[in-house]
């Protein structure tokens, strides 16, 4: 059976429950907290064996959850509710991001300041991503769209150019070619998902010590790798992703310092792994709204915040 | 009571699709042991009725029965060599004689003995390794006549096997088949041209008319077999050559 | 019956397929965002109808087009090597490459050159379908009987006389098996192409966009029904290149021709 | 200086394309995050030179063990296929579905049911190379020479023997050409399979996940230098079948034989 | 002072590779206007010596000069029945005549017509329309043969062109060529089987070897032109054919 149901691992003392993390990319600093996690043993002393399974292009993080062959998997909140509306039962238990490192890059050449600015051109980003019908609505624009495929020849060559990006990642590239990058961060656009990791129901149903164990670990991971402690996680990433120079991943944590990608903006409450009920209700309702559902779908049934430790507990309402 | 002929051909015509018919109302009832030769100008059907007899194609009227069976059924008894050498081009002279021996299982052993012999017979010994394109036309449809011996059928249908060759080939050639048929009895149905062979080898003489292919005569042989070479120079012989080649020499016009 | 069973056959095996679907998804439980089931794909593909038949249109168009650049050009191409052993020897390498290097690296010039839409998708379907022709053309003119080459010979045909009237209607046999590569790659080719050159308003491009559309929001029924409009717009393809063998070989090439 | 033609002849040619190469650069101001110089490609296969090494293993092992899957299965079941126009009616539609429906449709499926890597690669490249190999036999087989036939049916060949020993060598330069394009493709089915399935775990992916980290990382003459590897791998394929033509049908085919 | 020979075979030798010689040492000087048959056992190199004269392949030794100039050079003014039709299967019957006229582009009209009188020539004045696979092997011969004649070539190479015919249809294309030869004349390269025919035609008959193919004998048949068909039964015919069969016996053993 390919089900990743908790047994324990050979030969060790303390049986340790083995547990698949599915990453939704090729090891980068973006998973610098689970990589913390694992190497400083976080995991091993919750009782978890921890495998971070690399994705790629096609990795499918959600189906491979829900057929069992990874426990956890990473993705945005709303990958996860349009996954319900799918008939795949997956849950959401803890957020690695507050604010989606995605984002709008253009050349400062281009004249374009603001969302606005957007209307009428042509944007390379992946076709049927929620945020883009979303942000024409909050906007009042309309936008062309071109397959998302990575690559960043197109966006040198063309001063017009307006391509989809993750703000830690591809601004370097081009900066160090010498264009004069500006972005936009995509939770700016109108519509703001969690980065967060998820299990399958029933699985949280029968092992909720792991979700809660794996939950907690991963936190813990996540708050010492944005607090700079990166070293040796970078060095695990890096021998997983020769692509992952020093330089490049220096860039990209301070991205997600510099942008509170990771722990979220303190002054409005947020934390390392925190997910707001109020937030998720929202998101549903606005990709409600753009027919992204082809059923309803309830924040119960997409998230589950009885896991989170009670430092990334949203404070109670009204405060 | 006699026995049922080997074969019979009732009322049989044939036509290509919409087209004239290409032979009408061929009755012949032929005994086994017997040497048909088809005598007629081109194009009158001769390799048509061949073709009928062994089943590669059906008549479009009439019925054919060889060996009390349909001439499908009775493939096992019979075997063509064909206008042109049709050989496989991928194959060495010896496997193209060993083919239909070694698609019918024959022991290993004796089919190479076999082949060996008939390609001698041929005059072709030296030739076994040589691939088809490298041999005369007139090779060609000698390991062509190699392949049909060396399968020993009950019924022969040859279709011009010696047109391509000389004249003291040729002969020799009518001489060795008329040799295995003697040690070997089976029923032949030889088309050729050449009117003293015709006479030469058969029982009876078949001569066919064009547009539609007909009858025109049937021309009994009396001489009795062996036959040596020298009956072609007796006055029995020329006489009857003579004869069959003004039966022939009627049918054109 | 017997004049039926050309039709009946295919229908027969294709409810024997769609019944061991069903059964296999039932036996080992596989759910419908992996592989859905066939009524599943249909509701989806009617659920998404106006999307798809626009879709259609834009792909349809990129496919012709490219299939009929790639026949065209592929066999102008093998003509041209056919001229000489030298001109084969030097260019043929190079084609090669062409068809070798994957289209994604080769993408991103296409757009800059032609710009995004219809000519770039038309160039990426050429670039896929182009070579089964060339290679398959090539080793027709390379095939043909040498006795018939000896009776240009004696003709005194001029090299560009032996193409035209020997070594093209005797590769005919091979150049119509690569134009029916060609035409089952063309829809491919154009989906490929949309997915690498294409642009969309209003959320709705070619097939392509469609496809990776509905990957990304795990329609996976609806990406099979995108998957299978390829499949029919490829039978379009493959009817049309069917006739063409037909049309240009039955009355005397022995792959139809009848012997009674 | 005859017998250097063949070598040299390609040589010049090269020369000539990359003298055009650079000339055209230079005109149109093409700069090298679209199309490097050939020298800027070879410094960055050089400068990558561990990492593209130890990713063309991979790939290679995905394109050779594909590239046999497909000739093995293709020609297999162009046998299967010629015992009867029954058989050929039946299935024939489906092996055009298969190889019809887009490969980023299926390859989900090989993900979740093969797992990543190797064997899901192997399925892909299996899926982009076989039909070739399926339409070229099949066609071969049905256009054997009738007046052959007909000496098969007057030896009483079995339908298996007439196969065996008639349409299966018959039909070998068709057989070839369609494992000539299996060829060429074989390494950019690996490359897409390495795309769509290919894992890096430990830090090792085939050349199709270099393509995608350098295309995401604007490393265009390394991106083109991945290309590059495409190309030599693809022609060790066509020397392959080269040889292969070479080796079965110079005795006696009109493509190689030379009648003096 | 004489016209030059037309053709002139000096020393001429071949050999296919590293095999035995197929012709060795072959002498030969054809004055314009003349008809040489070729007569010599199957595989004595006799459509190898037409392919020779052609210059469809090169000789291994000697030297060959047609018309003054190389084989090669000279093709403009020959043309060649080959052994087996070698018609396009593509094209019909009056298409396939018309092609050496077409890729020598003459003018359509006339050509049409020539290709019509061909055909009825060759008693094929029907099948005009029919494809090659439609034809019997006879009448498939016969459509090379008017493809030929409607060339008109100065050289005409014709290899056993006659040999799928019945004797009716051959003795009246016999006649048909020296018609044509005596309007027009052609020298001709004639190769047979029947020493009759060779006889009946020829200026000359070269008696071929075999292994290797050497000039055994050149006969000269002194009847003049025209040769009326009673010549045929005339002693001094007769006399001569018995010598040329004599003499072709010889080469065998
Ligand atoms: N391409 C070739 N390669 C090798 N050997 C050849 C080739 N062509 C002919 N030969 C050999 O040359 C010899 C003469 O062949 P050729 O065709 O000239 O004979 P021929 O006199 O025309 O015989 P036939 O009367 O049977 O047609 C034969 O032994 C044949 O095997
Ligand atoms: N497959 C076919 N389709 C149409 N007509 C055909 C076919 N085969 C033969 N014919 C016609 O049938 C007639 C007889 O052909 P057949 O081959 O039997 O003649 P034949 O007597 O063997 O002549 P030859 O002595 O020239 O070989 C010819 O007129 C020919 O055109
Ligand atoms: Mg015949
Ligand atoms: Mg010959």
């Amino acid at each position: 059976s390919r089900d990743a149901a908790p047994k324990p691992a050979p030969g060790g003392a303390p049986t340790l429950t083995k547990v698949i993390l599915q990453t939704d990319w090729y090891a980068e600093p973006e998973h610098g907290g689970f990589y913390l996690a694992l190497v400083k043993g976080y995991y091993r002393e919750a009782g978890l064996d921890v495998e971070i399974s690399q994705g790629g292009p096609n990795s499918m993080p959600p189906q491979k959850v829900a057929t069992g062959a990874a426990t956890f998997a990473l993705g945005r909140s709303d990958d996860v509710a349009i996954a319900n509306s799918r008939g795949i039962p997956i849950v959401m238990v803890g957020a690695l991001m507050q604010r989606d490192p995605q984002a709008i890059m253009f050349h400062r050449e281009s004249g374009i300041h603001t969302f606005k600015d957007l209307d009428g051109r042509n944007i390379m980003a992946v076709p049927g991503s929620t945020f883009l019908p979303i942000m024409e609505q909050t906007y009042h624009i309309k936008v062309a769209v071109t397959p998302l495929d990575f690559g960043l020849s197109r966006f040198m060559a063309d001063k017009n150019f307006v391509q989809q990006c993750f703000i830690t990642n591809e601004p370097f590239y081009v900066r160090k070619e010498g264009a004069k990058v500006e972005t936009l961060l995509l939770s700016d656009s109108g519509f703001s998902p969690y980065r967060v990791w998820y299990a399958k129901r029933s699985y949280i149903a029968e092992h909720p010590e792991v979700v809660r164990a794996f939950t907690a670990a991963s936190i813990r991971g996540w708050r010492e790798y944005v607090a700079g402690d990166t070293a040796e996680a970078n060095a695990r990433i890096s021998s997983l992703n020769p692509k992952m120079d020093a330089e490049f991943m220096a860039y990209s944590v301070k991205a997600m310092q510099d942008f509170k990608l990771v722990t979220g903006d303190p002054a409005l409450g947020e934390s390392v792994g925190q997910i707001r009920r109020e937030r998720i209700e929202h998101e549903l309702k606005q990709m409600a709204g753009i027919g992204q559902f082809e059923r309803p779908v309830t924040v119960d049934e997409v998230f589950d915040g009885r896991f989170l430790p009670p430092e990334a507990q949203p404070a109670a309402p009204g405060k | 009571m006699t026995a049922p002929p080997i074969v019979q051909l009732k009322a049989t015509g044939k036509r290509f699709g919409a087209g004239p018919p290409v032979l009408e109302a061929i009755n012949l009832e032929v005994e086994r042991g017997e040497f048909i030769s088809l005598i007629g100008p081109s194009g009158c059907g001769k390799s048509t009725l061949l073709r009928l007899i062994a089943g590669l194609t059906p008549p479009t009227a009439g019925e054919i029965i060889v060996d009390g069976m349909t001439p499908a059924n009775a493939r096992e008894e019979v075997f063509f060599v064909f206008q042109d050498s049709n050989l496989l081009p991928w194959r060495r002279v010896a496997a193209n004689v060993e083919l239909p021996l070694m698609l019918r299982r024959d022991l290993t052993l004796k089919r190479r003995e076999r082949v060996k012999a008939m390609l001698e017979l041929v005059g072709l010994g030296d030739a076994a390794e040589k691939y088809p394109w490298q041999l005369s036309g007139g090779m060609k449809m000698r390991v062509s006549i190699a392949r049909a011996l060396s399968v020993a059928p009950h019924i022969l249908l040859l279709d011009e096997p010696f047109g391509a060759l000389d004249e003291m080939t040729r002969d020799h050639l009518n001489e060795d088949l008329l040799g295995i048929r003697a040690r070997d009895p089976f029923t032949a149905f030889f088309v050729t041209h050449s009117v003293a062979e015709a006479v030469f080898l058969s029982t009876r003489v078949v001569v066919l008319s064009a547009n539609p292919g007909r009858v025109h005569r049937v021309i009994t042989v009396p001489f009795p077999y062996p036959r040596p070479p020298e009956l072609r120079e007796t006055p029995e012989f020329l006489q009857l050559l003579a004869e069959t080649s003004r039966e022939l020499r009627a049918v054109r016009h | 019956m017997k004049r039926h069973l050309p039709w009946l056959l295919p229908v027969a095996t294709g409810a024997l397929l769609i019944a061991a679907w069903y059964g296999l998804k039932r036996l080992f439980h596989v759910e419908s965002f992996v592989l859905p089931a066939p009524d599943e794909i249909l509701t989806a593909a009617w659920r998404e109808r106006r999307a798809l038949i626009s879709a259609v249109g834009l792909t349809a168009q990129g496919a012709v087009l490219g299939f009929l650049a790639a026949v065209g050009v592929g066999f102008g191409l093998s003509m041209f090597l056919a001229f000489s052993i030298r001109i084969k020897q030097s260019f043929y390498p190079y084609i090669l490459i062409l068809q070798m290097t994957p289209v994604i690296i080769l993408a991103p010039i296409f757009v800059l050159w032609l710009g995004q839409g219809l000519p770039s998708i038309v160039a990426i379907t050429f670039m896929i379908c182009f070579f089964p022709v060339v290679a398959n053309t090539t080793m027709g003119f390379i095939s043909v009987d040498r006795n018939l080459q000896e009776l240009f010979v004696m003709c005194n045909a001029t090299r560009s006389q032996e193409i035209r009237y020997l070594r093209v209607p005797g590769a005919m046999p091979y150049f119509l098996t690569g134009v029916k590569i060609a035409g089952t790659l063309a829809p491919i080719g154009a989906i490929t192409g949309d997915f690498l050159a294409g642009s969309a308003q209003n959320g709705v491009g070619g097939i392509g966009f469609m496809t990776i559309t509905y990957f990304s929001q795990l329609k996976t029924p609806a990406l099979f029904a995108t998957g299978m409009i390829a499949c029919l717009l490829g039978f379009l393809f493959v009817f049309g290149v069917n006739f063409l063998h037909w049309f240009l070989l039955h009355q005397w090439h022995d792959s139809l021709v009848r012997k009674e």
